[in-house]
C-alpha cells in the first residue's frame, strides 16, 4: 500500500514515544494536515502533540466544541483536500457517529483514533478496555463497512495510523485506529525509518459518486477544483444529486459502497501468525491482548505445550477466511478480550474447532499467566 | 426560473423545490443576487448547508461547490473546510431549526472563534421539513404540531445571540425587504470574520396553515406588518413584532 | 394580524393619515400629498418597480429587453407573493380552469 | 546485562517517580537497548503508591510490563512491601533508609541516602529520584553515565537540568561508596 515514498516527521532513528505521541507522529508523516478534536482521557495526548506539531507543517489544529462538531471539522476539511483525523475515547466516539455514518456514504477519507477505556458510558476514564470494536463496525445507522485496524505496540500506534491514512485515501472511507488505554500510555522504543510509504486519493476526472469504476472507489475532487461539486449525506447518484426516492441508486451506492471493501479484502487484512506450525491449541488475540498471548505462548512452547497465537491486526473488515482455515487444523481454539467477547461472537461464525472465550472488564489488561492457566486448564 | 440568475443555478435544475409561497425560494434569489452584485467567482466559493428546507437552498441548485451535510452540524463541517483552505469564500445556509436547535452550539461557538464565515439562517420559526413542529424560535404562544395549546417556551432573539457570542456582524431582515436584505447579505460576505444574517422568512405550510393564516399571500402581508425597522422601532413593541435592520457592524 | 400591504420601498414616501393634518408642517404635508396622488392615480399600472420579482419564490419573474416585467407561468406556483406584494395593484391572481 | 532486564521504580505520588522511569527510558533508548516503560495513573498521583515500570532489553519486548522485577528502586516502605512479593530471586533493591527499613530477605539491597543528600544539597527532597538514578547508573552499569546525563539534558524540565544533573552526579557518588563499603 502506498504510491510514493515521502520522508517522515522526524529524522530516521530511534525514539521513546507513548502510543499517543507515536500516533501523533504517525498522523504527521502519512501527511496529515488537519486535525479536530475535544479533550478525553485517555487519548487527549494525540490532540496535544498536533496541537504542538502541526503548525510546523502548515497545517491546521482546532479544538472544537464537542465531538461531534470534531468529526464534521474533519469531514469539511477532507473535502476540502486535507488528510485529517480526530482522536478520541468511547464516550466521544459514540458522539461522534453521526459524523462516521456521513463521511462512510459520502466516502471522505478520514482517520479515527479511538483510544479505548473501560466502558459502557463514561466507566472507567484512566483504565483500559476494549469495548468499542462493535461500535466501530455498527456504530452509525445503516449498512456501510468500516476499516478498522488495532496496534499492539508503540511502534504499531505509528505505523498503523500510516497505514489507516493510506486505506482510508485508496477506499474513500473513514478508516478507525482502534487503539487501548495501555498502549497510548505506554511508552516504548520506535524506529522510525527514512522513507515510508504513502497513498495520495485520485483527485481525477470521472463522477465523484460513480458506480462503474472497476474497484468501486471513484476519483475524489476538492472544493476548490472548479468541479462544481455536488456532497449529501442522502442517498445520491454519481454526481452527488439526491435521489431520494430512487430504489435503484440507493441499492446501486450502498452495494457499491460494500463491494469496494469487500472486493479488496486481500489489500487491507492483515494478520500475523506466531508458532502455529504444528500447533494444537491455538489462541486469538488483538491489541494489547496480544502481547500478553505472545509471551504466554512462547512460556507455553518452552514448557513443551503446541500452543500457537493468530493476532488480528485488521478487527474490520473482519478475517473471516484466515480463522477459518486456522481452526480447522486445531484442536482448541482459545480467545482472550477486554469486553463481553465482541470478536469472539465473530471468530463463533466461522470456527471450525471447540472455543473457549475468556473475558475481562474490570479495567485491567489480561495477564498472561491467566492465558497460560486457560491453556492448561483446556487441555486437561 | 429566472433568467438573470441561470448562472448561478446548475444546469440541471429547473425549478425551485419548495411550497408555492415559501420564503426560502425568495431568500435563495435575494442570495444569489447579492453575490451577482459583488461579481463574485462562484467556483471560489463554498455554500454548507444542514437539513431542513433551508438546507435545499445551496444542495442542489447553486452552481458552486455544495456541502449539503448533518442536521445541525453545517457549520461544523464549514469550519473545516474553511481553515484548511481559507481561500474558499464559505457561506453556511441553514434553517432555524437547523442553525440554532440542534446546532446552536456549533453556531455561537464558531462566532466566538471568528471563523471567516457568513451564516444566512433563514428563520420560518418552525420545523418545516418535518411537518410543523416547534423550533427554538418558534413564538411564545404560537400552534405547532408539537405545541397544540401554543408555544409555552420564548424563543430565542437570534440577533441577541450572536451578539453575544461576538460576531462581527448580525443583521435581520424579512425577504419581504428584498433590498435591504440583499444589502446586508453583500456586506456580511464582504466583511472578514464571522458573520450572520438572519432571513424571516414565511413558511405558508406549516406555520401558516398551524396559526390560521391559510393563504401565502397572507403570510406575506402578515409579515410585512410584523415588521419594524430599528430606526423607527419605539422599544414597546409586542413580542409579536419582529425588529430588523443591522444590529452589530453596520 | 392583517397588515397593511406596504413594502418598505413604499413606505419611504410617506403615506398621508389623520395625524398629518393636525400638524403644521406644510412641506411634508405636500410630499406626502404629492405621494398620495401618484398612488392613488398609477393604481392597476405596473411602474416595474421590481418587487414582484425580487420577492417571487420560485425566481419566475424577470424582465424582458425592453424592461417590462413577464411571468414565466411554466415555472409559476400561483402562490400569489406577488399579487399580495404588489404596491400597485397590478397582478391579479386569476383560477386556472382545468381542460 | 540479561536479556531482559525488569526495574520497578516505586514511591508515593509527588515524588518523581514516573518522570525518574522516563529520564530511564530515554537513557536506554540512547543506549541501544529495546525499552518499555509503563506508568500508574488515577488515584496513585495522589500520594498514594505510585510505580514506574521500565523494561530493558537487548531483544524485543514481548510483554512490556513488569511481571518479577530485577531491580526495584524504592521509595516508600508502602511501596517496598507491596512490590517485594514481585523481586526476582537475587534481585537488586535500590532503597532510601529516609522512607524504607528493609526486612531480611535474599536480595542484593543497596541503601542510598537519597532523600537526605537532596535535603541536604538542595532543600527540598524534590531531586532525591534523580540521586536514586544516579545510583542506579553506577551500581548497575546497564546504561552509561553520559547516556543518561543525554536524557537529562534532553528530556527533563529545562530550568530543572542543571539541578537534576548535579543530583544524579551525586548519587553516582554515593553508590561509590556503598560500593566500597561493601
Amino acid at each position: 500500500m502506498g504510491d510514493r515514498r515521502v520522508k517522515p516527521s522526524l529524522p530516521e532513528g530511534r525514539y521513546f514515544f507513548s502510543g499517543n505521541e507515536a500516533v501523533a507522529e504517525g498522523a504527521l508523516s502519512a501527511g496529515c494536515r488537519f486535525y479536530g478534536g475535544y479533550p478525553i482521557t485517555p487519548s487527549s495526548e494525540i490532540m496535544e502533540r498536533m496541537a504542538a506539531r502541526l503548525p510546523e507543517f502548515d497545517g491546521v489544529f482546532i479544538q472544537m466544541e464537542d465531538e461531534i462538531a470534531s468529526i464534521a471539522s474533519v469531514i469539511g476539511a477532507s473535502w476540502a483536500g486535507a488528510k485529517a483525523m480526530t482522536a478520541t475515547s468511547g464516550p466521544g466516539f459514540s458522539l461522534m457517529q453521526e459524523g462516521i455514518g456521513y463521511a462512510a456514504f459520502t466516502e471522505a477519507p478520514c482517520v479515527v483514533v479511538d483510544i479505548q477505556r473501560a466502558g459502557p458510558s463514561t466507566g472507567q476514564a484512566t483504565k483500559v478496555g476494549s469495548g468499542d470494536l462493535m461500535q466501530a463496525k455498527w456504530g452509525s445507522h445503516g449498512d456501510y463497512l468500516p476499516i478498522a485496524l488495532s496496534p499492539w505496540s508503540v511502534q504499531e500506534m505509528f505505523d498503523l495510523t500510516i497505514r489507516a491514512f493510506n486505506l482510508a485515501e485508496r477506499f474513500r472511507t473513514p478508516v478507525f485506529l482502534m487503539g487501548e488505554e495501555a498502549t497510548a500510555h505506554l511508552r516504548e522504543s520506535i524506529r522510525v525509518p527514512g522513507e515510508i510509504a504513502v497513498s495520495e486519493r485520485n483527485r481525477g476526472e470521472g463522477p465523484p459518486f460513480g458506480t462503474d469504476e472497476p474497484d468501486g472507489v471513484p476519483p475524489m475532487p476538492v472544493f476548490g477544483d472548479g468541479r462544481k461539486l455536488l456532497v449529501t449525506g442522502s442517498t445520491h447518484d454519481q454526481e452527488g444529486f439526491r435521489k431520494t426516492d430512487d430504489p435503484e441508486t440507493h441499492r446501486r451506492l450502498v452495494e457499491r459502497l460494500h463491494k469496494k471493501i469487500l472486493n479488496h479484502q486481500d489489500e487491507i487484512i492483515q494478520t500475523e501468525a506466531y508458532h502455529l506450525k504444528g500447533a494444537e491449541v491455538g489462541i486469538i488475540a488483538y491489541g494489547f491482548t496480544a502481547r500478553s498471548a505472545l509471551f504466554a505462548v512462547q512460556r507455553l512452547r518452552k514448557a513443551g505445550v503446541a500452543a500457537g497465537l493468530l493476532r488480528l491486526q485488521t478487527l474490520w473488515p473482519f478475517p473471516y477466511d484466515v480463522v477459518e482455515s486456522l481452526t480447522r487444523s486445531l484442536k482448541h481454539c482459545l480467545t482472550f478480550e477486554m469486553n463481553m467477547g465482541q470478536i469472539s461472537g465473530e471468530i463463533q461464525k466461522v470456527c471450525r474447532c471447540p472455543l473457549h472465550v475468556t473475558t475481562q472488564v474490570n479495567g485491567t489488561i489480561i495477564s498472561p499467566a491467566t492465558m497460560e492457566t486457560k491453556v492448561r486448564e483446556v487441555l486437561s | 426560473m429566472t433568467r438573470a440568475l441561470r448562472g448561478y443555478i446548475r444546469p440541471e435544475i429547473e425549478h425551485t423545490p419548495f411550497c408555492p409561497g415559501c420564503g426560502h425560494g425568495s431568500l435563495m434569489g435575494t442570495i444569489l443576487r447579492a453575490i451577482d452584485d459583488l461579481n463574485w467567482d462562484m467556483d471560489e466559493m463554498l455554500f454548507v448547508s444542514g437539513i431542513g428546507c433551508a438546507g435545499w437552498i445551496p444542495s442542489p441548485h447553486f452552481n458552486a461547490d455544495t456541502l449539503h451535510t448533518l442536521h445541525g452540524r453545517a457549520i461544523a463541517f464549514a469550519t473545516g473546510a474553511k481553515l484548511f483552505n481559507p481561500a474558499l469564500k464559505v457561506m453556511v445556509i441553514g434553517g432555524d431549526g437547523d442553525l440554532t436547535s440542534i446546532g446552536g452550539n456549533h453556531l455561537i461557538h464558531a462566532a466566538r472563534r471568528d471563523i471567516d464565515l457568513t451564516v444566512v439562517c433563514a428563520n420560518n420559526m418552525i420545523y418545516g421539513m418535518t411537518g410543523g413542529q416547534a423550533a427554538s424560535t418558534t413564538p411564545l404562544g404560537c400552534t405547532s404540531a408539537t405545541t397544540p395549546a401554543g408555544n409555552p417556551y420564548r424563543p430565542f432573539d437570534l440577533c441577541k445571540l450572536l451578539e453575544g457570542a461576538g460576531a462581527r456582524y448580525v443583521a435581520r431582515f424579512a425577504v419581504t425587504q428584498p433590498v435591504e436584505l440583499r444589502e446586508s447579505i453583500k456586506k456580511a460576505l464582504t466583511i472578514e470574520g464571522f458573520t450572520f444574517v438572519e432571513a424571516v422568512s414565511p413558511c405558508p405550510t406549516q406555520f401558516g396553515r398551524r396559526n390560521k393564516i391559510d393563504q401565502a399571500a397572507d403570510m406575506i402581508r402578515t409579515l410585512q406588518a410584523h415588521c419594524v425597522p430599528r430606526e423607527r422601532a419605539t422599544g414597546k413593541e409586542g413580542p409579536d413584532m419582529i425588529i430588523t435592520g443591522e444590529f452589530v457592524g453596520a | 394580524m392583517k397588515g397593511y400591504p406596504v413594502c418598505d420601498i413604499v413606505a419611504a414616501e410617506r403615506k398621508l393619515n389623520a395625524a398629518d393634518f393636525e400638524r403644521d408642517d406644510w412641506a411634508a404635508l405636500e410630499a406626502a400629498a404629492v405621494a398620495e396622488a401618484r398612488r392613488c392615480l398609477g393604481s392597476y399600472f405596473c411602474d416595474a418597480c421590481d418587487l414582484c420579482l425580487l420577492l417571487c419564490p420560485d425566481l419566475c419573474i424577470t424582465r424582458d429587453e425592453e424592461g417590462i416585467i413577464v411571468i414565466d407561468y411554466d415555472y409559476c406556483k400561483g402562490c400569489g407573493v406577488c399579487s399580495a406584494i404588489c404596491p400597485k395593484g397590478a397582478i391579479e391572481m386569476i383560477t386556472e380552469k382545468r381542460e | 546485562m540479561r536479556e531482559i532486564t525488569q526495574i520497578r521504580l516505586a514511591g508515593f505520588g509527588g515524588q518523581g517517580i514516573v518522570l525518574a522511569g522516563m529520564l530511564l527510558g530515554f537513557a536506554g533508548v540512547r543506549e541501544g537497548l529495546e525499552v518499555a516503560n509503563a506508568n500508574s495513573y488515577g488515584a496513585q498521583a495522589r500520594g498514594s503508591a505510585c510505580k514506574a515500570e521500565v523494561i530493558l532489553g537487548r531483544k524485543s519486548i514481548v510483554f512490556p510490563h513488569v511481571l518479577t522485577s530485577d531491580i526495584l528502586i524504592v521509595l516508600s516502605q508502602e511501596a517496598y512491601k507491596l512490590f517485594l512479593p514481585d523481586m526476582a530471586d537475587g534481585g537488586t533493591i535500590l532503597f532510601d533508609p529516609y522512607h524504607v527499613t528493609p526486612g531480611k530477605t535474599p536480595h542484593t539491597f543497596h541503601g542510598i541516602p537519597a532523600t537526605q543528600t537532596a535535603l541536604k544539597t538542595f532543600r527540598t527532597p524534590q531531586p532525591a529520584n534523580i540521586v536514586m538514578l544516579g545510583a542506579f547508573t553506577e551500581l548497575t552499569g546497564i546504561i552509561s553515565e553520559a547516556n543518561m546525563t543525554a536524557a537529562i539534558r534532553e528530556n527533563a524540565p529545562p530550568r530543572f537540568v542543571d539541578a537534576n544533573l548535579k543530583a544524579l552526579a551525586l548519587g553516582i557518588d554515593l553508590a561509590k561508596k556503598t560500593k566500597g563499603a561493601s
